[in-house]
């Protein structure tokens, strides 16, 4: 098992004609991947990498049956592509485009809400289940199948964590990046109970980095995830940002800094690894050794 | 993208939000006259792009002629948090009653518009939330949904108006929020909301736009407003970088930072301060730079003569390793080796990439006496220590 | 018991300073109608006939603790005062204003909907409860206490049919104007399902008219509802209409004259009264005498 | 309030929907003219309010200058469906590769908008809906949402089209939707849809607006596009009662209907017809009606030759009946009695209403001579019986 994807899910490209769909859905069949169809609008009828290309995801639903899709078109049609797939009934999708607008995202979370779909991104690398599936733009050459689940914001983070977890032995199941965009369509404990839920997952590693409130969000909820969760902050030495008006203050109080992150996840009962090779110790008193 | 003041007045005066009378001025002499075109006693606000302009006395109040082109000289020889003033706003004075505030922003709990109203209203609105958080209002609006006229008046109401100013304020608050939903905003704001008899005016006004939302707003071209980055506080150095579209800060050590990957520049800087390096700068290259845009990175690092040893990884996912290399080496061959680099390449192509230098290193063995690459057998952190290590060395010797 | 208002009934009025507000306001308050609060924005702290005057639905349902709403405020404002209920928890709300705009009562239905409300209307005459509760602009003369419930889109078909089952000795429960605006806050079957459940209802009446297509939709669902169903359609003898556009023919195909109503009725088991008078007789035969 | 459909294409133009050149003309020169300035060939369509103007012989295509001038004044002497002529729209006529139907209105089972595209455009489209239902596509838009652009591209799919005209008529539908959101339509409908090489036009345009949310729309007052009522069809009776804003219809009989309260004028038009009488009009007095227009109602009736017997009804609920007894003394005041009057009042103040009657009748009694006034205890069918038999003895008479 895994999460999100694995061996066995049916994966749609969305802007799969595109410089960085065509590309990436060559490595994603390279890795094994098993991509069923790619849809671009006027482009019905080719084919990339041998993969049908439709003009609607409707078409690609009905001709091909996918369950996941990978998106890779402009930021600016991202929230349509998501809602394509919404209403076609897809229940995961990941946004690799980045700097989606705002007002875009907070519309597709709304949407994404009741249908009770999976949105990961933007701005997202992808999801990875090492041995079963790559979804989105990561290198394989970090990852190898194992026993823990990641969910980090950033793209490099997440190689970082893979190369770590790979190297102490440990492995992953499946590594989620959440994205960097400021409003994603997942959130940590959204992903963190999909890894509850799956049974080859034994603990979880989530990095979050300074700035927005993903991380504070998630401490409120780690009452309820039962699996061991490791957490790191990066952005302890980063420079404070600036600010952003007396609205944004009124509601987040000072939050959003590195310190409170890691003050909201401690007091959550959560440990904090200070640096990647704090994570394999941390996980060998919880989950033994790799 | 934050709006100068005047900017954001005109776009809430062409959504029914009053405003007093006023005009931009660039000069005293300019000032003079829109003054006396107004009428005194006039406001003269200083027009820049940061907060706290009160408090540094950015604002003054001018009764004549004599007093607006000295108040206009005094502020436009102003720095304000280190920006200059290049306009100011001349405005006519409003009668105070009552002050309040309203702002309408994103909520980044709840993932919604939220509408905030206060009775309390000034430039000490975020201590009011601090200290007496039941003077400030609060309601959240679904994301599909308009702000309705009746939940403007209630807002009001709840903030202790009456009469009236319900459906006055209310009417202000169903504007703003249009003019927030409108322009793609993160924030539209009014503190103070003056109430001066029969009257309300926006005695100030916020309004700051999401950049990646920019290209759905070409009318705001048409108004004049353009595209600004928000230069005030930046170095010389920020400010090259940002012309080439590198996020990029200045820090106060000697380490050059050169991380690859969207998101590693933050966790590199920690990276370093934990094995007790002194980071001199942070930097994001962003998703997959071409070869050009590594080698003005590494310009920028290595023109800084605080920096004594540069630190660069790359973790190819969308990057590539090759092309990461080929960047290194348009760099060495336009600049040479001065400094040390300490770098580590993995991911997608990295065995490409390491060939290329190691070829490039036959060739030119001069180019990399000061260079060492790792791979993906060496962990980051051993890679960093080596870097703080190296600059220890460098900066004492 | 009756349905929608009864003597328990806590009613608000909103539009209550306004020159119909204040006048139905005295006529609803001498028949016995438990008018408990009015709101007019900027009016607060007012009197009328010694109810108090609110701001804000809000500040009314804070004092006053209303569970109906009649809305006497200008057909503009109507949606608002809909939604203003709705917000604030009511679950009752009768529209007085005629020719409300119909995209407004789209989104009213749509909230209403979501909130499991009851909105009568717009274009209604109002809710009478003989001997309990009289909400509205209906003069009470017709009505008397008894065991048929009404539903019907026009005004004065309303008075006809109380005043044929009062002379006839049956009685009304509940007297219900659905309204004459051509987009409704609620459906015919809305209030037939609520008499349905109501222990005093024996038996209901429905008149429609020609236009809309209100009666075509209820004969959908006449197999849902357990108790005896009449119905009076007016327009029988009605000059045809005119049509609107191709796309309404499309989705309408042919309905909304009144045989399409009577068929669709007929076709569904309800037995169609064609004059006043026959009322009785059909209720004689499903409910006995009166 | 349906738009002629020069209007409409203005409205649609201005929301980038592409339409032909075209110039409206209200003279066989100003069509030539207008002609010339588009190029031959065009179309020339008469302007009318009314459907099947196709089939009336409304549309016509000219080569020439001598052609355009002929056919104008052949179109601007013609009735269509009784309605008068009194502009054409003169167009640049485009080549037809495939025509397409497009609309939006509002589901009436639903209670949401319905887009509605078929591959099988033109005037037949009804005929298309009923005999291949499948060439029919539809879609639900939830009431606060807009069109997206990604349900336009698979309407267009649906319906057969490929390659780039997908997203172009993909987002032809979405500004369509739009159009029909903006202007609070009841049905917005292009049809045909021309389809022509890589270019797509409207060729007709079909706007039809919720007269009751014009006041939403000051906008269309300055575009020149005023309230209009359907003058097209009336009789010039009909014309005054819509001229004074009273519901009315003229039919064949001969009892002049004065029904009391909305709703019940349709009814009461079935009652007397079921008592074997025959209605001579359909009248709506609306809610509440004061005297004057109670009067008025009263004028249209008895100046109606056609009229010999009135039967009137009033169930006072949010109108009284004392209005409606003042009103009538207005009328007879004026006018006498020339016709007998058969009436009915009972609700809301039906006692003072018949004291007004009878302390009139008191006064002038020669006024009442044909009057009958019935109260609460009499049914409204025996009251209709009554005028039904009367007017049987007035027509023999």
């Amino acid at each position: 098992m895994a999460i999100i994807v694995d061996d066995k899910s049916r994966v749609l490209v969305q802007g799969i004609t595109g410089g960085a769909g065509k590309f990436h859905t060559k490595n994603m069949i390279e890795y094994g991947t098993n991509i069923v169809g790619g849809v671009t609008p006027g482009k019905g009828g080719q084919e990339v990498e041998g993969v049908p290309v439709y003009d609607t995801v409707h078409g690609c639903v009905m001709g091909e049956n996918p369950d996941v899709s990978v998106v890779f078109v402009p930021a600016r049609f991202a929230a349509d592509a998501v809602m394509e797939c919404l209403d076609e009934g897809l229940k995961r999708i990941i946004l690799v485009p980045e700097r989606i607008p705002i007002h875009d995202m907070l519309e597709v979370r709304h949407k994404a809400g009741k249908a009770g779909a999976t949105v990961v991104g933007g701005n997202s690398p992808g999801v990875v289940s090492p041995g079963k599936a790559n979804v989105g733009i990561m290198p394989p050459i970090a990852f190898s199948e194992g026993r823990v689940g990641t969910v980090a914001r950033s793209g490099a983070i997440t190689y970082y964590l893979a190369d770590t977890l790979t190297h102490s032995g440990y492995g992953e199941t499946t590594c989620v990046g959440l994205g960097g965009d400021p409003i994603l369509g997942s959130n940590f404990e959204d992903i963190l109970r999909l890894f509850d839920n799956d049974p080859e997952t034994e603990a979880m590693v989530m990095a979050g980095e300074i700035g927005g409130l993903y991380e504070e969000i998630a401490s409120q909820h780690m009452s309820e995830i039962k699996k061991p969760v490791i957490a790191f902050i990066a952005g302890l030495y980063a420079p404070p940002g600036k600010r952003m008006g007396h609205a944004g203050a009124i509601v987040e109080k000072g939050m959003g800094t590195a310190e409170s992150k890691v003050k909201a996840l401690s007091d959550a009962g959560v440990p904090i690894a200070k640096k990647f090779s704090d994570i394999p110790k941390l996980l060998e008193e919880r989950i033994g050794k790799a | 993208m934050r709006l100068y003041e005047y900017e954001a007045k005109e776009i809430f005066e062409n959504a029914k939000i009053p405003v007093p009378p006023r005009k931009v001025a660039r000069s005293a002499e300019e000032a003079k006259t829109a003054a006396e075109e107004i009428g005194f006693p006039v406001a003269i606000k200083a027009q820049v792009l940061v907060g706290g302009r009160g408090k540094a006395g950015g604002i003054e109040f001018a009764d004549s002629p004599e007093e607006t082109e000295e108040i206009t000289n005094r502020l436009l020889g102003l720095r304000i948090k280190d920006t200059p003033v290049h306009s100011v706003l001349v405005e006519k004075k409003v009668e105070v009653e009552k002050e309040l505030y309203i702002g309408v922003t994103i909520d980044r709990f709840e993932f919604k518009p939220i509408v905030i109203v206060s009775s309390e209203g000034g430039v000490d609105i975020e201590k009011v939330a601090e200290e007496e958080p039941d003077k400030i209002h609060k309601l959240h609006i679904d994301v599909n949904d308009k702000l309705r006229s009746y939940q403007g008046r209630l807002l009001a109401s709840s903030a202790g108006l009456q009469g009236k100013m319900i459906s006055k304020v209310g009417g202000i608050l169903q504007r703003l929020y249009g003019v927030f939903k409108k322009y793609d905003a993160k924030i539209a704001e009014i503190n103070p909301l003056i109430v001066s008899g029969e009257s309300v005016y926006a005695a100030d006004a916020k309004l700051i736009l999401d950049d990646d939302s920019l290209f759905r707003h070409p009318e705001l071209k048409e108004k004049g407003i353009s595209m600004r980055h928000d230069v005030s506080e930046l170095t010389e150095r920020e400010k090259l970088a940002q012309a080439e579209g590198i996020p990029y800060l200045d820090l106060d050590g000697n380490i050059g930072m050169f991380p690859g990957g969207a998101g590693f520049g933050i966790a590199s800087i920690d990276l370093v301060k934990q094995l007790g390096g002194e980071p001199a700068n942070f930097m994001d290259s962003g998703g997959g730079p071409t070869p050009e845009r590594i080698a003005k990175m590494l310009d920028l690092l290595v023109d800084n003569p605080n920096v004594v040893t540069i630190f660069g990884a790359r973790f190819g996912g969308i990057s590539r390793c090759d092309d990461f290399a080929k960047g290194v080496m348009i760099f060495l061959e336009a600049k040479g080796t001065k400094k040390p680099m300490i770098m580590r390449m993995t991911g997608n192509k990295w065995k490409e990439g390491m060939e290329i230098l190691e070829n490039a290193k036959k060739e030119r063995p001069e180019l990399f006496e000061k260079i060492e690459v790792f791979g993906i057998d060496t962990p980051i952190e051993e890679v960093a220590k080596r870097a703080v290590e190296v600059a220890r060395e460098e900066a004492g010797g």
